[in-house]
C-alpha cells in the first residue's frame, strides 16, 4: 500500500483528534508522507467528529473521501462515513456502541468491546482510543515498538495505563494487511498555524497579539506556549479593537508585531488597519478564513474574505496580501509578510482559512525559503529627522523611540512630513502620493519573487486556477488529470505579469474556489482575465481529492 | 529655569478661552522640570485620541502617537509594555475615553498598566460641535438631544476605582498650579493614573463660573485611605449640585502589568528553537 | 447677471456659513437656484473658512471657482481667494483687518470698518456679518424688504439688533450692479443630509441610530431636532458598534431603521452588516465619505469608499448600494434604499460624500420621486411560522414580535428555517444560495427603474461618467462642452444591462472620480467594461466647475 | 403545573455537567411561572452572545436573536426600546460582555434600561476551549495564558454597581431554587437588572468544589440598602478565597431610559412634516 487513508470518528471530546495524531506519528516513522483532515463541529463535548489520516509514500496536502480503513468510536461513525469507504476497507468499530445490523455487508467489519475493556481496566473513557490505536497498528502490521515509542514521545499523562490499553487492543487484534515501511526520513508534523508561527519567528517577530477565534486561535496558543523559547511577548487583551491597536503600539517603537484573527474579529480591526495605512506602521494580520457570513460556521472552512481583505479599511493605501497554500508556503509566507510590511511600511495579510491553519503537513523547512530578516532604513541624521520624508519610492527613513536625536511623530489625521496634521489640499495629495507609490514598488519588488507558482503538466492546454488552501488537492488532482495548475500566491499588489505569462497559451481555466461569488476570479477580472468555468464549493468544506477529481471531469 | 522650547510650529487652533490651553501649559512645564531632573525627552511618549483634546500633540515637539478616536489607550498600554522605560502620557477626551473606548480605560485600570491617561473631560463632544456626552448632565441639550439628555452621566472616577486604577486625581483646566503638582504626581506613580479635567470648553458648555463657585482643593487629606477616597469620590456624581473635590484622590501601591515581561532571558536563540519545536514533532 | 458666485470667507466660528446661508436665502427670493458650497476646517474657531454661494437662473449643482463677489472679513480672505476674483469681479473686505496694499490693483475692491462699526454699536462681533450682509444687498441693488424678511424668518435672537447693523452697512454701501429678479416660485434650500432625511421619513423611518461623525453629523441632528415632528425616535448611543447592533434590534421587531456615518465609523460597524446579511435583518446605512485614511481631512470630501463598502463584511450575502448625485436623487434614493433593504430583508447602502451631505441644493419635491412604502410579505399561517423559510427568490415571509402565533427567531450562526443553529452541509448550502439568490431577484427588479442615468448631449461620442457628488459639475461642463453624462445612480447590484445601452456606440469613456485609484472604474472591470481618461482628484475637495472643464480640454 | 413544552429539536451540546443545565431548566420554569401568572410568552425575547452560554436561545421554543461575540446587549436594549412591553432578557458570558463587550453592559446600566442580562460567568473562554476571562482569577493557566495570568480579575458587580445598574444578584449554577426565585425577581424588576452565575464549566474550569465551600445564601439582608450591598458587593474580589454571597444584592427604584420615548403622539402625519421643514427652507 503506498497510499492509504483512516478515518477515525466519534463524539467531540472523546480525542478523535489526539488519537489521530498519534496514528499520524506511528505512520510518520515508517516514512510514509501525511496530510491530516479535522473536522469537528462548534461544541465541546458530543456532536460528530472526525479525523482523516492520509498516507502516502509522496508528499501529500489533501485529504480523500475513498477511505481504507475507519475506526468507528460509536454509531454516528458508521452512519455518517460508512459510504466513504473502499471496496477493499476494513471497518474497526466499537461493538459496544455500534449496532450490527447498520454495518456494510460487503465490506470487511471488525468489532471491540471497547467501553467494557475500558470498564474492566477501570481506567477513564478517553482511555479507549488508546486501546483502538492498539488494535488498529496491529491489523495493519505495526511493530509494537514503534507505537510504544510514539505513545511515550507524545503522552505526558499515565503513559503506563495508556500503553497498557494500547497493548490489549494489539493483543486482541490480528494482523490483516502488511504496511510497508518507505526508506525516508520522517519530517516533522505541524499543522499551518504551527508553520505560520515558525516562519513569524524566523522574521523577527517581537510580539503577537490576538483574540482568540477560530481558526487563529491555534497560533495564539502555540505562540503562547513557546513565548520565552522564542523570546517573544504574547497578549490576548480586552477585544480585537484593543489588539490592532496595540499591535500599532508595539510597531510604532519598531518592535516587529503580527495579530491573528478570522472574519467577524478582522471586521473590528479595519479601523486600525486603516491607522496602518496613514500612519505607516508596519503591521501583519494572518486572517484564518471560515464559513460565514458572521459567526457562521465557526469550525469550518471557507475563502470569502479576500474581497474584503483587498478592500478593507477606508481611505486608499498600499497593502500586501499572500495566500500561502500548505505549511512549506505557509513558513514563507509568513517571513515574506513580516519583511515587506517593514521595508514599506505597510500592513500585510497571511490569508489562510481553517483547512490551512488546522490541516496537519509533514513540513520540510529544507524546500521552505529562509529569507533575511528585513532591517529599517537608515536615516542620514543630516537634516532634522522627519517620520514622513517623502522620498522617491515613498519610503521615509524609520526611527524609533526613544532617540534623543530625533522626534518621532506619527498621526492618523493627514499630515506633513514631520507628522504634524495638515489640511492642505497640496500636502494632501503628495502624501496621498506617497503613500500609494510604495505599492508600486512593492510590485515591482515582487517580480523577483516566484509570486504565481506553477504546476503539474506545463504543456497543458487546460489550467486549473486556484489560491490558499486549495493548492493541495488541485495538485494531485491536475497531477492525475494531466493539468496545468496556476496558484497566485501573491494576492495583492496582484502579480499581473506574472499570471500572464502562467497563461499564456492556454485554452481553458477552470478556476476553483470555496466560494459562491468567485472572487479570485473577480480579482484578474479587474486585470483583464477570464475563466472558462468555476468550480465552487461554500458549504464549509473543502474538496477532497475524489470530488473535485469527479467534478473536473465532467 | 531651561530654554528648551517644547512648542511646535502648528497653528493653535483651540477656542480663544479654551480649558485646553491650560493643560497644555501646565504639562509642558511638568515635562520641562521633569527634564531638569534628569528624565531625557526622548524617554516621553505623548498618545492622544480625537476630538479637540487630541490636537495637543500637535502643539508638543515630543515623540506622539496620535491615534483614533477612543483608541488612545491601547497604544499607550502597547508601548510602555514595549518599553517600560518610557514614561507613556495619554491625553484623551470624555467623548474618547469615557464613551468610545470605555473598555480600554478600564481594562488599562485592570492591568494597573504604568501609564499616565489625562483626560480633557469637557463634558461634551467638542470637535464635532457639541453632543453630550456619558459625563454630561441630565437633562443636557446637545445637538444630538436638543430636547435634553434622558440618562444620567456616570461617576468616571467611580468606575476608574472600581476597575482597578491605582492613582486617580481630579484639576480644573483654571488652576494651573495645581494641574502642574497632580500631573506630576500621576507620571511619577507607579502604575495606572487617571487625571480627569473638568475643562471648560467655551463653546459648546461653558461650565467656568459653574466650576468656579464648587470647586475646592482637597487638604489634610490621606489619598491612600481606600474608603474615604471612596466617599470623595462619591460626593460629587458628575451630576448634581455640591461641592466638587480636586486634587490628588486616591493612590495606591500595586504591581504592574507590563513588569511581567521583563525576563532575564530576552534574547533565546530563534534558529535553536525553531529547530527543537520541529524535532519535537517529528 | 443671470449667473454669478459670491465668495465670503473669514475665521471658522465667524458665522460664515450662517452669513452666506442669510444671503442664498436673499437670492432665493429672487427666482435664483442656487447652489452652496461649503468649505472649512476641523477646527471650532480660528482656521480658515469660506462658502460660495452660487446663482444661476437655472438649476445648478456645483460651485465655481470664478467669482464675481468677495466678501473678505479677514485678511487671509483676500490671501487665500482674490486670484479667484473675476475679471469684473467686487472685492468687499473689512478694511479693519484687511491690508490695502494685499489688494489687486486691477480690481474694484470697496473696504468697510466692520469692527469700529460693531464696536460703536456695541454688538458681538458676530453682527459684523449682518453689517456685511447689509453692504452687499445693497451693492447688488437687492430691496431692502427682501433682507428684512429673511432675517426675520432666520434669526430667532436679537433680531433688532441684526437688523440695525444690516441698514448701516445698506446704508453705507452704494449700489453698484442691479441683480434682477427671475420670474419663477424659489425652491426650498436644504442640504443633502436633509434630503435623506426626508426620503427615509417618507419611506416609513422609526428610528435613526447614530454616532456623531462628519459628514454624518447633519443627518442626526436634523432627525433629532425634528424626532417628534416626525414621529421617530433617535439615539446616539456609546458607539458605532452600538449603533448598528442596536439598528438590527430595532429591525427585528418591525421598525425601519438607519445609521449614518463615515468611513472610521463604518469600519466598526462592518460586524453588524455581516449579521445583517446572515440574520437577513434589514438594515439602512448612510455612509458619508471624508478624506482618508482613517482620521484624515474630517472635514473634506472624498469617494474612496466604494470599493469598500461593496466588499465590506465578511463572508457572502446580497446587499444593495446607490449614491446619490444631488438633493432630489438623495431623497428618492434613501427612501428606495429602506424599500428595497425591507423588500430583501438585506442591508442597503446611501453612500454620500461631503459634497453632498454639506452642500446646500435648491430641493424640488416634485421632480424627485415618491416611493409607495414596502410593506412586509404576509405570512399565510398555513405552516407554523419559519422566519427563514426558503422561498423561489430567497425572501421569507416576516413577522415581528409580541406574535401569538409564531415564534420568530434570527441567527447569526448558519441556521435551519426556523432559525436553529446548523453546522450540516446542505443547509449552510442552501441557506447560502438563499441569501445570495435574493439579490439575483433584486437585479432583475432595478430594472424597472433607472438605475443609470444619462444626461448631456446624448449623441457625443465621448462621456464624462461619474457618481455621487460628482454629478451636478459633470453635467454643467458636459452641457458647455457638448458631451455626454453616464451616472450610474445604482451601483450594487451592478445595473450592467443598463451600463451597456448608455454606453453603447461611445468612442471614448473618460470617468471622473474624488480617488487615486479610480474605484468605479474598477467595478465597471468586473463587466467587462474599460474607460479611456480618469481624471481624478483625491486632495479633499471637490471638483470645481471651472477645473473640470479647463482638464476635461486637455 | 402546564403543559406548555419549551424545549426545540436542538440537540443540547454542552458537555455533561456543565452548569448551564440549571440555567436552562431555571429559567424555562421561571417563563412557564410568569406565564401562567398572566405573561403572554410571545411577548418574550431571548438574546443572546457567542460562546457556550448563547446556545440556551436554541434551546427554548421562544423568541429569539442569537447575537454577534460581546454584542447582545445594544440588541437587547433596542428591542425594548421598541416596544416596552416585551421582556428582555439577555444571556451572556463572561468573556462575552466582561470582556469582549463591556462598554454596552456598562452603558446599558447607565441608562436603566429594563433588560435582564444572565451572564453564565465561568470564568472562561468555554466555546473557544479554555482561555482567561475578565474575572479569571490572578495566575490562571489557558490556552492564551499557559504560564498563568498576570493579572488581577475585576469584579463585574462592582462595576455594575458603579455604572447604574438598578438590580443585582448571584447565583450558582447548581442552586436551582435560589436561581428560579432571582431570575424570576430580576425580570419583575423594573430597570436594568444584571444576575452573575457563577456557572461551573466542567471542562476548563471547574470550580464546582470550590464554590460548594465557600457561598452562602444571603438572609436577613436589605438589597436596599446601597451601602451594604457595596460593601456585600466587595466582601469577595472574584480572585481572594473567602466566602461568597448568593442572592439578590442590590436593588434600586430608579427611572429607565426606554419610557423617556413614549409620548402620546406617536404617530404625527409625516408628509405634512416634510412639507412644513420645506416651507421653512424657502
Ligand atoms: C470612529 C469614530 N467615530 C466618530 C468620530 C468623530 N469624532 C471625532 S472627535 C469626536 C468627539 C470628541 O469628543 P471628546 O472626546 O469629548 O473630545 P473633545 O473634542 O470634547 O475634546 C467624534 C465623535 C471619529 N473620528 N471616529
Ligand atoms: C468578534 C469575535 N471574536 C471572537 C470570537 C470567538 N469566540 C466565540 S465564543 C468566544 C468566547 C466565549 O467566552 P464566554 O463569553 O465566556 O462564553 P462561554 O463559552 O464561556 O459560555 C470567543 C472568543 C467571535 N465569535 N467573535
Ligand atoms: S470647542 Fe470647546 S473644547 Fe474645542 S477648542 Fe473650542 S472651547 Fe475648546
Ligand atoms: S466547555 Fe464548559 S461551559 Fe462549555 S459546555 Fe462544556 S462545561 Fe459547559
Ligand atoms: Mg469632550
Ligand atoms: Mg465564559
Amino acid at each position: 500500500m503506498d497510499e492509504f487513508s483512516l478515518l477515525i470518528a466519534g463524539k467531540a471530546g472523546d480525542g478523535i483528534d489526539t488519537a489521530g495524531f498519534l496514528i499520524a506519528h506511528i505512520l510518520n516513522k515508517l516514512g510514509f508522507r501525511l496530510y491530516i483532515y479535522r473536522d469537528y463541529p462548534s461544541i465541546i463535548r458530543g456532536g460528530h467528529t472526525f479525523s482523516i489520516i492520509r498516507a502516502s509514500k509522496d508528499r501529500i496536502y489533501t485529504h480523500s473521501n475513498k477511505i481504507d480503513f475507519i475506526l468507528a468510536l460509536n454509531q454516528d461513525s458508521i452512519d455518517f462515513h460508512k459510504e466513504k469507504i473502499k471496496n477493499k476497507g476494513i471497518i474497526i468499530f466499537n461493538s459496544d456502541l455500534v449496532k450490527e445490523d447498520s454495518l456494510p455487508d460487503d465490506k470487511k467489519c471488525l468489532g471491540f468491546s471497547l467501553e467494557k475493556i475500558v470498564k474492566e481496566e477501570n481506567v477513564t473513557l478517553i482511555m479507549r482510543n488508546s486501546c483502538a490505536i492498539g488494535i488498529f497498528c496491529k491489523i495493519i502490521g505495526i511493530e509494537w515498538e514503534n507505537l510504544d515509542s510514539v505513545f511515550r514521545k507524545n503522552i505526558s499523562k499515565e503513559i503506563d495505563l495508556n500503553l497498557k490499553l494500547a497493548r490489549r487492543g494489539y493483543d486482541l487484534a490480528e494482523n490483516l494487511v502488511k504496511i510497508k515501511a518507505i526508506s525516508q526520513e520522517p519530517l516533522p508534523l505541524i499543522n499551518g498555524s504551527e508553520a505560520i508561527g515558525l516562519g513569524l519567528v524566523k522574521a523577527g517577530l517581537g510580539n503577537y497579539i490576538a483574540y482568540p477565534m477560530t481558526p487563529s486561535s491555534g497560533l495564539l496558543h502555540f505562540l503562547a506556549a513557546n513565548a520565552d523559547d522564542f523570546g517573544i511577548k504574547v497578549i490576548h487583551p480586552e477585544s480585537e479593537i484593543a489588539v490592532v491597536l496595540m499591535a500599532l503600539g508595539f510597531s510604532y517603537t519598531g518592535q516587529k508585531t503580527a495579530v491573528g484573527t478570522s472574519g467577524g474579529g478582522f471586521c473590528l480591526m479595519t479601523e486600525g488597519l486603516s491607522l496602518s495605512g496613514m500612519a505607516e506602521l508596519p503591521i501583519v494580520f494572518m486572517v484564518g478564513q471560515r464559513t460565514g457570513p458572521s459567526t457562521g460556521l465557526p469550525t469550518y472552512t471557507g475563502q470569502s474574505e479576500l474581497q474584503f481583505i483587498l478592500n478593507a479599511g477606508h481611505g486608499e493605501f498600499s497593502r500586501f496580501v499572500i495566500a500561502p497554500g500548505d505549511a512549506e508556503e505557509a513558513y514563507f509566507a509568513s517571513q515574506l509578510a513580516m519583511n515587506l510590511a517593514w521595508k514599506y511600511q505597510i500592513p500585510a495579510f497571511i490569508l489562510t482559512d481553517k483547512t490551512l491553519n488546522e490541516g496537519i503537513y509533514n513540513f520540510d523547512i529544507n524546500i521552505s525559503k529562509n529569507l533575511i530578516e528585513e532591517m529599517p532604513i537608515i536615516w542620514d541624521k543630516a537634516n532634522p529627522y522627519k517620520r514622513y520624508l517623502d522620498t522617491k519610492n515613498g519610503i521615509s527613513p524609520l526611527r524609533f523611540v526613544p532617540d534623543k536625536d530625533a522626534i518621532i511623530k506619527v498621526n492618523s489625521y493627514e499630515h506633513d512630513e514631520f507628522g504634524i496634521t495638515t489640511e492642505e489640499a497640496s500636502i494632501t495629495k503628495l502624501m496621498q502620493e506617497k503613500r500609494l507609490r510604495k505599492e508600486k514598488y512593492l510590485e515591482k519588488e515582487l517580480e523577483s519573487y516566484q509570486a504565481v507558482k506553477i504546476y503539474g503538466n506545463k504543456k497543458s492546454k487546460t489550467a486549473i486556477l486556484c489560491w490558499g488552501s486549495n493548492k493541495g488537492v488541485c495538485l494531485e488532482v491536475a497531477d492525475k488529470l494531466g493539468l496545468k495548475v496556476i496558484q497566485p500566491l501573491v494576492l495583492w499588489p496582484f502579480p499581473g505579469r506574472q499570471f500572464k505569462n502562467a497563461t499564456k497559451g492556454l485554452k481553458k481555466i477552470i478556476c476553483i474556489e470555496n466560494n459562491a461569488t468567485g472572487q479570485l476570479e473577480k480579482l484578474i477580472k479587474l486585470y483583464g482575465f477570464s475563466i472558462h468555468k468555476k468550480i465552487t464549493r461554500y458549504d464549509g468544506r473543502p474538496f477532497s481529492l475524489d470530488e473535485l477529481e469527479e467534478k473536473l471531469k465532467k | 529655569m531651561t530654554q528648551i522650547n517644547l512648542g511646535t510650529y502648528a497653528q493653535n487652533t483651540w477656542c480663544p478661552g479654551c480649558g485646553n490651553f491650560a493643560i497644555l501649559n501646565a504639562i509642558k512645564s511638568v515635562f520641562l522640570e521633569l527634564n531638569q531632573e534628569g528624565l531625557p525627552l526622548e524617554n516621553i511618549v505623548l498618545v492622544s485620541g480625537i476630538g479637540c483634546h487630541g490636537k495637543i500633540v500637535d502643539y508638543i515637539n515630543l515623540n506622539s502617537f496620535y491615534s483614533l478616536h477612543g483608541r488612545a489607550i491601547p497604544v499607550a498600554q502597547a508601548i510602555k509594555i514595549a518599553n517600560p522605560n518610557l514614561k507613556v502620557i495619554c491625553f484623551s477626551g470624555d467623548g474618547d475615553s469615557y464613551g468610545e473606548g470605555l473598555e480600554h480605560l478600564i481594562f488599562a485600570a485592570k492591568r494597573n498598566i504604568d501609564i499616565t491617561c489625562i483626560i480633557h473631560n469637557n463634558r461634551v463632544y467638542g470637535l464635532t460641535t457639541g453632543q453630550y456626552t456619558p459625563t454630561s448632565p441630565l437633562g443636557f441639550k446637545g445637538r444630538s438631544t436638543p430636547f435634553g439628555t434622558k440618562e444620567l452621566p456616570f461617576n468616571p472616577l467611580e468606575l476608574m476605582i472600581s476597575s482597578g486604577a491605582s492613582f486617580l486625581a481630579r484639576g480644573t483646566s483654571h488652576g494651573l498650579l495645581l494641574l502642574k503638582k497632580i500631573f506630576k504626581e500621576a507620571i511619577l506613580h507607579k502604575g495606572f493614573s487617571l487625571v480627569d479635567i473638568l475643562q471648560v470648553c467655551v463653546t459648546y458648555f461653558n461650565t467656568y463660573e459653574y466650576y468656579e463657585k464648587r470647586v475646592y482643593e482637597l487638604k489634610d487629606y490621606n489619598p491612600e485611605d481606600p474608603s474615604q477616597a471612596l466617599n470623595k469620590i462619591k460626593e460629587w456624581d458628575y451630576n448634581q449640585d455640591c461641592p466638587i473635590a480636586i486634587g490628588t484622590i486616591y493612590k495606591k501601591e500595586s504591581p504592574s502589568f507590563e513588569e511581567s515581561f521583563l525576563k532575564p532571558d530576552q534574547n533565546p536563540d530563534r534558529n535553536q528553537a525553531i529547530k527543537k519545536i520541529l524535532e519535537e514533532n517529528i
